[in-house]
């Protein structure tokens, strides 16, 4: 990205430049690597990235309030924005940012104040290295998959600190709930997200997700029985992790008045939700990319414009095309987690954390070591029915190359600035 | 059983001790000195042919006529009846004792009337008579917990009492 | 924060102990079904002892019964019981007859009993639903409602009031019901009793309900009697009770030649003339399953029950009667009865001096008896498993405060 | 020219030099405060720091075992642990 932009401004400085009478070779232009463009893209990727967390929020609440309609036999909203209410969250933004911002006075201010946005900051970070598409990643990372678990665990933080500085008994409760069951269900979370890494081979998501190109049977859940059920396992978890019903037990109403953000209001409670709504998505998201085959479709109608030897243009429609899906199905997956919140009753604490310690765990350890076995022993997986593509299984980055991008074959990081071995 | 036959069985077993009063229309009752009540209280709930282990109701009622017209046309002296209703799940009958009380037990009336609680026979009674208590100004003795119920702790005065009179404002707030 | 001056000292002390914590649920609770305020001392999530605190919506309805006429203060037994308040202007107005030995004709019995239960399925609905949003899920709850708000069009094609009623009156009811009510209600039985079914699945048999509901609670047959509890919180004990049935002939009389049956739990299992869930294994009698079931199946046997009402109103020609005067004079002499509400046995008692108004008015509420088990129900449960607990004793605030 | 003497700052060294004074000034403010829960909170940004220093360094994995175990797992503890006995 940032080789891109320097290019691009090279292009419109000569250009600009050239207008005036100049010649290219009197003008000075950026280097390749300048810091400028790594700036550029690093605001244009956070803006976008905001926006995916905001936009997703709006609609995520939208859709909360039309399934839970529909499930309940009713309407849900319908007049705000015309016919299907779909303006209704940004109507309720708007009362959001207009309500008072109330500061108990039994609360500790400054951590009152910073809790949410340690929250959406964390839920904001774990978006950075989850791919929407071949390439469409705002940090790629070698590691994605773990640096995904380890900030949604950060998000906890935020949770913790809101029920602790509220200064209010119920909001406590609700933290010491949420501190309990997020570590609990960080540990069975990691195990089952540690089966398609151990199947692919890599902790990159992108190379993840390229494994499962091709026809549907590719996907990582339909390796073998044993990833089926880890994926089951991996949503349980991701609701819980999440604090979604049944296992919302940090916000759980009828006991709590609202848990941790009892004494929330206006904006700070609606950045705390928008962070609960954020990591819904990444939850769901990275469920996708690891096992419900990332991008892809069912069928591989895209598959053959994203190799590297058709045109550049072609790849970007494709991938816009596969963001789609990937989004698609990460929304499906938010929808499910809707469905169940508005269906089931709420589990007790202790239920949660047996439920985590006596079932989620062992489940996944008899998951991961099934996959091993079948990996071992070598026994046949429906992924061996239409074999990936192997020009999909190399490195992504090296597949398509940009008509701006002089030279892309180095790899570039963010923080580094410089070019790595 | 009907309510003759236990009272027989009360009067056969305590004697002058329990006055029958058979009304003509409603309810008839049984009353009962305050200081054997406790000991009626056991009898009828154990004894096995009466059996009446459910109390329905404990209440009270204050007789003392405000109305100086219908004064004259009032035979009794003012009093206090605390009423309580018994039942028996099993054999399916109804019962109802009577404890006639003083309005006060002092002249300068400023000491509540007492009698036994029976909250160690039926445990309802734990909170019906906190209710008679708020509401009557009938205290309980040997009651575990006598608070007031339904009004403010610091609520002056027994509303359903005849002479009540309800307070202009209460903790800066007007009540009427 | 709990303000230290609305607790006794007995609490102080124990909030200052160190792993104890003092916490005030209610009475602006979204659990605590209006406005109970309960005082919980817990050890961590295990609540070590409870005090409810009642009297936020005390009106005085006793007070002002002493200076009303019997039939004028109908509309505050509307006010107590406000989700059954057919069944709270019954009670009242078969006390008043009781003192009056005015027996009403039998078509108007048959009238009654169709409203009554009626209102029974109604404030059962309700309980179910609400109990739904105690253990957090929500959407029992708009099935309940959207199926009361049909029994509620009926109530107001009856007496033109959704709430409270003021329908049954000492001596008749307002008005009889209107042409053609009687095949809305059909119609409305009909579209309902398969939908039972659904709250079965959704609540009855949902395995996270029987976790949140199965062997907690459990109230014993006799603290359930030492307690005076009734309806439900009784019957789900395993006590084989219901005024209905074994009440005073003179409310008897109106379910003479009707066929239903008390639900109780006998040799482990329920009556079987319908295609009810099983009780599952983990659930003990008198827990709160058991009260929240029995609950479930009586809206059934109040089906069955409005039946056979239909017919027999129908079968006999006459118009019903004109209630009493406004200031009837009653007889000196006192009365206590109570009737099978939805909640339990609602005691109405009419002590009267002769005058047309009474000397005192006593409302025995059940939902005040049922309510005075919890701090025995609540010792050593999870925070949690109060709402649960509440929930299944279904109360009611208005009649706990009167 | 400007552009060049902008392009010139060295990118690598500003992150660098900023997240070890984010570490160090936390650390100061773990040492000063006196409420406990603000140190924990604290500390998470001195950790939260340290872990940005390793991905600077290219050190992706040890940075993101920073982050689970240090600040997502032991600072957590901590704060948990705080919260269940009391001050």
């Amino acid at each position: 990205m940032g080789q891109f932009f320097n290019n691009l401004l090279q292009d419109i400085n000569a250009f600009l430049w050239g207008l005036a009478g100049y010649s290219s070779q009197e003008i000075t232009t950026l280097a390749e690597d300048s810091w400028i463009g790594y700036l550029l893209a690093a605001i244009i990727q956070a803006a976008l990235l905001l926006h995916v967390l905001a936009a997703g929020t709006v609609l995520f609440t939208w859709a909360e309030r039309k399934v839970c309609g529909r499930i309940q036999d009713r309407l849900g909203p319908t007049r705000v924005g015309g016919k299907f209410g779909w303006l209704q969250s940004i109507a309720d933004g708007i009362k959001l940012l207009c309500k008072e911002d109330l500061i108990p006075d039994e609360a500790d201010s400054l951590l009152f104040r910073i809790a949410p946005y340690l929250s959406i900051s964390a839920s904001f970070a774990a978006l950075i290295v989850l791919p929407f598409s071949d390439g469409w990643v705002a940090q790629q990372l070698n590691i994605g998959a773990f640096f995904i678990l380890a900030i949604m665990g950060l998000e906890v933080f935020g949770v913790i600190l809101a029920g602790y500085a509220s200064g209010s008994k119920w909001s406590l409760y609700g933290a010491m709930r949420e501190a309990a069951q997020v570590i609990s269900y960080e540990i069975p979370l990691a195990m089952c997200v540690v089966v398609p890494v151990l199947l692919v081979g890599s902790m990159n998501l992108g190379t993840i997700a390229n494994y499962q190109a091709g026809w549907f049977t590719n996907w990582l859940i339909f390796h073998d029985p044993f990833a089926f059920a880890t994926f089951w396992i991996y949503f349980t978890c991701g609701i819980a992790s999440v604090n979604r019903a049944p296992f919302d037990l940090a916000e759980a109403e009828s006991e709590l008045v609202a848990g941790f953000h009892t004494e929330y209001s206006g904006m700070r409670w609606s950045l705390l939700f928008m962070a609960e709504y954020g990591s819904m998505f990444t939850v769901s998201g990275l469920g996708v990319l690891l096992f419900l085959g990332a991008w892809y479709g069912p069928l591989p109608i895209f598959n053959s414009w994203t190799s590297g030897t058709e045109s550049w243009y072609l790849a970007q429609m494709a991938n816009l095309v596969g963001c789609l899906n990937f989004v698609l199905k990460s929304s499906l997956l938010v929808i499910v987690m809707i469905w169940v919140r508005w269906t089931l009753p709420r589990l007790r604490i202790d239920q949660v954390m047996t439920m985590c310690l006596k079932y989620c765990v062992p489940l996944s350890l008899i998951g991961l070591s099934g996959v091993l076995l079948w990996q071992l022993l070598a026994i046949p997986s429906l992924n061996d029915l239409a074999p990936a593509r192997s020009d999909l299984t190399e490195h992504w980055a090296e597949k398509s190359s940009s008509p701006f991008v002089k030279d892309s074959q180095e790899k570039v990081d963010l923080f580094d600035g410089r070019n790595t071995q | 059983m009907n309510f003759s036959e236990i009272s027989d069985t009360l009067i056969t077993h305590f004697g002058d001790l329990v006055l029958l009063h058979k009304a003509e229309v409603g309810d008839s009752w049984v009353e009962i000195p305050k200081d054997k009540l406790l000991e009626v209280g056991r009898f009828l709930k154990e004894n096995p042919q009466l059996q009446l282990t459910y109390l329905n109701s404990v209440t009270a009622v204050d007789y003392l006529q405000t109305d100086p017209k219908k004064l004259k046309r009032t035979s009794w002296e003012p009093h206090i009846k605390v009423v309580y209703h018994l039942s028996s799940l099993f054999l399916k009958h109804t019962f109802v004792i009577k404890v006639t009380l003083p309005r006060w037990s002092d002249e300068e009336q400023n000491r509540l009337p007492s009698l036994p609680s029976v909250s160690s026979l039926w445990s309802t009674a734990d909170w019906q008579e906190r209710e008679v208590f708020d509401l009557y100004g009938v205290e309980f003795t040997g009651h575990p917990d006598m608070r007031r119920i339904l009004c403010p702790d610091d609520w002056a005065g027994h509303p359903l009492r005849k002479d009540y009179t309800p307070p202009q404002e209460y903790e800066g707030i007007r009540c009427h | 924060m709990l303000d230290p001056t609305l607790i006794n000292n007995k609490n102080i002390e124990y909030d200052a102990q160190t792993n104890e914590m003092l916490i005030n649920m209610g009475p602006q609770h979204p659990s605590t079904h209006g406005v109970l305020r309960l005082i919980i001392r817990t050890d961590g999530e295990i609540v070590s002892e409870i005090q409810p605190h009642i009297g936020y919506l005390h009106r005085c309805a006793e007070k002002i019964g002493e200076h009303l006429s019997a039939r004028q203060w109908i509309p505050y037994t509307d006010r107590m019981d406000y989700l059954a308040a057919m069944n709270m202007n019954l009670g009242w107005s078969l006390t008043v007859e009781k003192l009056l030995d005015h027996q009403v004709s039998k078509k108007l019995q048959h009238l009654r009993l169709m409203i009554c239960e009626l209102g029974r399925i109604a404030s059962h609905l309700v309980g179910m639903g609400a109990y739904g949003l105690d253990l957090g899920t929500a959407s029992p709850f708009f099935y309940a409602i959207r199926e009361r708000e049909k029994i509620l069009d009926l109530f107001e094609k009856a007496c033109g009031a959704r709430l409270t009623f003021s329908y049954i009156t000492p001596g008749g009811v307002m008005a009889d019901i209107p042409e053609g009510w009687i095949d809305e209600c059909k119609a409305f039985l009909d579209y309902f009793e398969p939908i039972i079914k659904q709250y079965h699945t959704l609540l009855t048999t949902n395995a996270i309900f029987l976790k949140r509901t199965c062997n907690l609670g459990i109230l014993s047959k006799e603290k359930a009697i030492d307690y005076g509890c009734s309806g439900a919180v009784l019957r789900g004990s395993g006590i084989d009770y219901d005024l209905r049935r074994d009440g005073d002939p003179f409310y008897t009389e109106m379910y003479d030649g009707y066929d239903f049956e008390v639900i109780v739990e006998k040799e482990g299992d329920y009556p079987k003339d319908y295609p009810y869930p099983d009780v599952p294994r983990e659930a003990q009698l008198g827990d709160c399953w058991h009260r929240f079931y029995v609950r479930m199946l009586e809206v059934i046997q109040s089906i069955k029950l409005i039946r056979q009402s239909f017919e027999k109103y129908q079968s006999i020609p006459e118009p019903i009667e004109k209630p009493l005067k406004l200031q009837q004079k009653l007889p000196k002499g006192e009365i206590y009865l109570e009737t099978e509400a939805p909640r339990g046995q609602m005691g109405f008692g009419l002590f009267s001096e002769g005058d047309p108004i009474p000397w005192k008015v006593r409302a025995r509420s059940s939902c005040f008896c049922n309510l005075s088990v919890l701090p025995e129900l609540c010792r050593g449960v999870y925070l949690a498993d109060i709402p649960s607990i509440v929930g299944s004793l279904d109360i009611m605030m208005g009649e706990i405060d009167r | 020219m400007n552009s060049l003497l902008i392009a010139s700052v060295d990118w690598h060294s500003f992150f660098f030099l900023l997240f070890g004074l984010l570490a160090c000034g936390f650390a100061t403010g773990i040492i000063l405060s006196n409420d406990i829960v603000r140190m924990a909170v604290y500390l998470v940004g001195t950790l939260g720091a340290v872990a940005g220093l390793f991905f600077l360094a290219g050190a992706h994995f040890v940075g993101a075992v920073q982050l689970m175990v240090y600040v997502g797992g032991t600072v957590v503890l901590l704060l948990f642990g705080v919260m269940l006995t009391s001050q």
